[in-house]
């Protein structure tokens, strides 16, 4: 029977860099993935990514993934595709769909590193077909380039919630509105803010009562709940759409796991049934680790750190690697992903209000009950300025380990400083010469470049567009609000595309003067 | 809590549960204590489901036919689930001549028991059968035999037991059994010692330590056995099946998927594991085996496989049975893997020997002390 | 000890029970509650006893509703009711193809 | 082909295998090679995959990632086919499933 030093199950974030991790240290790596494609969810992740440089900060989530397919095939990392682990059975054997064929493999070490899918939430008529779930939408269109639907209802406000209702809209499709029974949004706040500029309504404490349709989904009810998430009769809204997009949430994939007869807990905060694991992911069965989402839900980010982690202590383990050396990196690790789990949306805060920003400045609760930040509580974050001239104007209200627009001005205008999770703050005078690397490489698009006196009685807005049609210079259209609403007529002065932006493009308006605090996005007319 | 009952049974199988429930049926006051956490989480939920004749060893056909006879038949009603009993019969296969010696000898002692079975041509079986391969030249075919839902049945004794306030305790191992004044009256848990005129022992393998602390010593032992379940497939045929060396059995549910036992040839030597599981050749092996008898299925799909233990008793055939020795001490056991089609009946049987002191059925062939050295 | 006769409170028919739970086997809502009712209080018993979860899918999409509704019938936790276990092949696989084992 | 991206803001052009054709309920269909079966039906207009065996109701794509089992369709006469995460080829023989085969019985 073929035996490796090491099979990782799972070639997302986690699997490829705890692959890259123990080859490094010399051992023979094989990583089996069931799909067509590896990456796991990177392939399917467009937007930037959050953190700080070592995490692999602004770049876009497949981007990455191509970045460890390369690293991975350096360190000599064998990857199997459209192999499927049909079974994981005592003294660490597995057996492999392979084709029309099934392989025996053993490992001296094992790290299942499977991922987790969506949670579900059964409503009348919710197995209609256009009821789908979110990975479901982003597979569609990220993967094979085909429009989930025309007009589309998102169910839940998380992270995955908003980022797929952008992506949504990017892919051409129009996004009805973003529901979720939770009284607050659970995303990052400038997901939701990047959604509700272009006019998507959020319903909070709303749920969905019944999909319409009787061969597939023509339209969609919602209702207001009460504080037990019971719905409130006589509050229903009604939608026309033909795809309703689940986002409540994930599990993890520990069918293998559980198989493998390792300990396993049914733990809430980590999402579902899950190994019970040390800190570096080793199960109860010696040599057997699990890795990334599968052993706790956390982002991407997180995945690759913990997958490292198991990658080394694995080497170390099987004596590849000295104690020295193991110690520091691991602790190295272990210093990323603590810096990764601070600020307001670390674990240990999850579905607590947090009333203050670090800062202790009174935190958005209309960005958290409505998707955008209202006129009279933007003015208070510490990265919301009026200068003369332009400036950058960060609406970046919650702390977040996030400093890529720290590093991308030139002129260094914009400061967090050394405690990554600090509000980012513009210099005044602000040195910036309007160069917009600000506003590209923010993952949360957060960033605008204004100039209150760009000429007498107008203002200019630049801010990040990545939707087409791209406007062009000249053309006329309105200035929405953070609101999505119309505020005032807007023509675009000024399209910037520079591969240094990576795909976000720079679109400037002008606008009255005295709309320049309330114009954040563009339309047409 | 309730510690007292004018009966305990240890162990919520099919034998466990059916017990109980013919006993509350006459008015007794039944508690049974299950070791896991899960009623019927034994054989009664891992066997292939038949509920035959043919094939059994003549020791167990009077305590079977009366079964076949008296209580599959209504069971469905009687308990308010759909069991999914269906007798047409069950065809056991041969591809060899000591195959069909097998088989013959099997048919000749059922027909002295009274069973209607018989041998019957290559031809005959695919009269019966079509799907079946050329590879069988012959077999043994008892049309009063069938096959039913181990699990919808087993837990429909336990719904209608607990409906009839038997009480049951799951989670709940048995540590010991205690006589007092020599007479069989305590059962000792970790949280509890319950007490009751009578005890029945029917937990699997589990009741050789049980019984063993009170000097009865029923020779049986450990053995994997390993089933498998298909993808729903159109309804093709209704026969149980069954090879002449029981390496390969099974039949199509109600459902639509076909349930399947076999063997690797390890099993007996499976390193003895708590939770039994399934060996990782185990369904490619018995895919290979299905598929030389039913060609058509070699693109069904298998959506699972388990494993579980049976209690192998030395002759193969079950206990059920009064010990003399310890008055108020019942057992029922060493089923050796084919239980769930007898269970019903030595629940039955069990219940009129603890309240009449008799049973309908002839059990004398299945005493405890049935035992005899080699010479 | 977990005692099967303990009061749960009678089988009161809800307003959604007619909702589909495990998408691969029909299964509704009402039918695991009463269940539940019967005296099925952990996932191998529900599963064993309606069939939710034996689909093609083998309950990754019903799991964790099923656990839910049983948890909310017998007023505890989810996370404290008994799971049901994970076998092999986890993804359903041809005989063809099983029976069709190679040298790695 | 309404269904397809034909540019997107940050993929850019999606790449594609040649344009094959393939048999929908014996209707001719194109899809690209090497797609799922489901994005190619999908992009056709072609929501309802199969009727359920019980109910009889209709069940498309839901999580696109071959772990939920409702995309199944009949794919040269085999049944139970995961459409999300089977590859496209010439001349495949797509039918809409019903229950667990492709004869649609008449209590539909």
């Amino acid at each position: 029977m073929k035996r490796y030093n090491l099979i990782v199950v799972g070639a997302g974030p986690a699997g490829l860099c705890a692959g890259i991790e123990a080859a490094k240290r010399g051992m023979s790596v094989i990583v089996f993935d069931e799909n067509e494609k590896p990456g796991g969810q990177l392939f399917k992740q467009i937007h930037k990514f959050f953190g700080s440089k070592e995490h692999k900060a602004k770049i876009r989530g497949f981007k990455i993934g191509e970045q460890l397919l390369k690293e991975a095939a350096a360190t000599g990392v064998e990857v199997r595709l459209n192999a499927t682990v049909t079974g994981l059975y005592p003294d660490k054997e597995i057996m492999v769909k392979h084709g029309d064929g099934m392989y025996h493999y053993k490992g001296d070490s094992i790290i299942i590193a499977t991922g987790a899918a969506e949670n579900m939430v059964p409503f009348e008529n919710w197995t209609l077909p256009g009821v789908i779930g979110a990975g479901a939408a982003q597979t569609l269109m990220n993967l094979h380039g085909i429009k989930p639907g025309n007009r589309i209802l998102m169910l839940g406000s998380g992270n995955v919630g908003l980022v797929v209702s952008f992506q949504l809209l990017q892919a051409g499709c129009e996004v009805a509105a973003l529901v979720d029974a939770a009284p607050r949004i659970g995303g990052y706040g400038v997901h939701a803010a990047k959604v509700a500029r272009t006019g998507v309504p959020f319903y909070l404490s709303h749920t969905i009562i019944k999909a319409e349709g009787t061969d597939h989904v023509t339209g969609v009810i919602i209702g207001e709940v009460d504080d037990h998430f019971k719905p409130i009769p006589g509050t229903e809204k009604q939608f026309d759409v033909d795809t309703i997009c689940i986002a409540v949430g994930l599990s993890p994939m520990s069918q293998l796991l559980k198989m493998s007869g390792c300990t396993m807990e049914d733990n809430p905060r980590r999402g579902g049934e899950v190994p019970v694991v040390d800190e570096y992911g080793e199960t109860s069965i010696p040599q057997l680790f699990a890795a990334g989402d599968v052993s706790g839900i956390e982002e991407a980010s997180s995945a690759m750190i913990k997958g490292k982690m198991a990658g080394i202590r694995a080497a170390y383990e099987l004596g590849f690697c000295k104690e020295t050396e193991t110690e520091n990196s691991l602790e190295k690790c272990t210093a990323d992903l603590d810096s990764l789990r601070q600020g307001m949306f670390a674990p240990g805060n999850k579905g607590k209000l947090i009333e203050k920003t670090e800062e202790g400045i009174p935190v958005s609760m209309n960005l958290l009950t409505k998707g955008f930040v209202a006129d009279g509580e933007i003015i208070h974050f510490p990265g919301v300025t009026s200068q003369k001239g332009i400036h950058p104007v960060i609406e970046c209200t919650q702390n977040i380990p996030c400093n890529p627009c720290q590093d991308a001005c030139v002129k260094h205008c914009i400061k967090i400083g050394s405690h990554i999770t600090s509000l980012p703050v513009v210099e005044n005078p602000a040195p910036c010469t309007g160069c917009g690397l600000c506003v590209a490489s923010c993952s949360g698009q957060a960033i605008f470049l204004v100039n209150e006196n760009y000429e007498p009685g107008f203002a200019s807005i630049t801010m990040p567009y990545e939707f087409l049609p791209l406007p062009e210079k000249g053309d006329k259209g309105k200035g929405l609000g953070r609101d999505g609403k119309t505020v005032c007529d807007a023509e675009i002065i000024d399209v910037k595309s520079l591969p240094a932006f990576d795909h976000t493009n720079l679109v400037t308006m002008k606008v009255p003067a005295e709309f320049v605090m309330k114009a954040r996005f563009f339309k047409a007319v | 809590m309730k510690t007292t009952a004018d009966v305990i049974v240890i162990g919520a199988g099919i034998v466990g549960c059916s017990t109980a429930y013919y006993l509350a049926k006459k008015g007794m006051s039944v508690i049974v204590l299950e070791g896991s956490n899960y009623i019927g989480n034994g054989g009664s939920s891992r066997n292939g489901g038949g509920v035959r004749q043919s094939g059994r060893n003549p020791k167990e056909l009077p305590l079977m036919i009366w079964g076949v006879k008296n209580i599959w038949p209504h069971l469905s009603e009687e308990l308010g689930v759909d069991t999914e009993y269906k007798q047409k019969g069950n065809l056991r296969l041969g591809k060899t001549d000591r195959h069909l010696g097998i088989l013959t000898k099997l048919t000749e002692n059922a027909v002295k028991c009274g069973l209607d079975v018989k041998m019957i041509s290559a031809a005959e079986v695919k009269g019966i059968n079509p799907y079946l391969s050329d590879e069988v030249v012959g077999a043994s075919w008892c049309a009063t035999d069938g096959h039913a839902n181990p699990l919808t049945t087993t837990l429909g004794f336990y719904k209608k037991a607990r409906e009839l306030g038997v009480q049951f305790y799951t989670d709940c191992p048995v540590v010991q059994l205690r006589t007092v004044c020599g007479t069989m009256r305590q059962v000792i848990t970790s949280e509890a010692v319950f007490e009751a005129e009578a005890v029945v022992v029917a937990a699997g393998f589990e009741s050789k330590p049980l019984l063993d602390g009170v000097g009865i010593n029923i020779p049986m032992r450990k053995v994997k056995l390993e089933c498998l379940v298909t993808e729903a497939e159109p309804q093709m045929f209704e026969q149980m099946l069954g090879t002449a060396e029981a390496d390969f059995y099974g039949h199509q549910t109600k459902h639509g998927s076909f349930v399947f036992g076999g063997h690797t040839g390890y099993e007996r030597y499976a390193i003895d594991y708590a939770n039994p599981s399934s060996s990782s050749s185990f369904a490619s092996c018995t895919s290979r085996g299905i598929m030389k008898y039913f060609p058509i299925l070699k693109d069904a799909k298998i959506v699972r496989a388990w494993a579980g233990f049976m209690d192998e008793c030395a002759d193969e055939v079950a206990t059920v049975s009064k010990i003399d020795e310890i008055p108020g001490l019942y057992v029922e056991c060493s089923f050796t893997g084919h239980g769930f089609g007898i269970g019903p009946a030595a629940g039955y049987n069990t219940a009129e020997l603890i309240t009449t002191g008799k049973t309908p059925a002839d059990i004398q062939p299945l005493r405890y002390d049935r035992f005899k050295t080699a010479m | 000890m977990n005692d099967r006769l303990r009061d749960i409170g009678p089988f009161v028919p809800g307003r959604d029970d007619d909702l589909l739970i495990c998408r691969c086997e029909e299964v509704t809502k009402g039918e695991i509650r009463q269940a539940v009712h019967e005296g099925m209080f952990t996932m191998p018993e529900i599963r064993r006893y309606l069939r939710c979860g034996m689909g093609l899918c083998q309950g990754q999409t019903c799991a964790r509703l099923v656990k839910g509704i049983i948890a909310s019938e017998l007023h505890i936790a989810p996370s404290e009711v008994e799971p049901a276990s994970s076998r092999g092949p986890v993804r359903p696989t041809e005989m063809s193809t099983l029976g069709n084992e190679e040298e790695a | 082909m309404q269904n397809r991206i034909a540019e997107h803001p940050i993929l850019g052009t999606p790449q594609k295998g040649r344009l094959v054709s393939f048999s929908f309920d014996g209707k001719n269909m194109e899809g690209y090679e090497g797609e799922p079966i489901a994005a190619a039906l999908k992009a056709g207009g072609i929501m309802i995959h199969r009727y359920t065996a019980k109910q009889h109701k209709p069940r498309g794509i839901f999580c696109a990632i071959g772990r939920c089992t409702d995309c199944v369709m009949i794919v040269d006469g085999k049944p139970n086919i995961r459409t999300c995460v089977t590859p496209l080829k010439e001349g495949m023989e797509v039918r809409t499933q019903y229950g667990c085969s492709a004869k649609k019985d008449d209590t539909l």
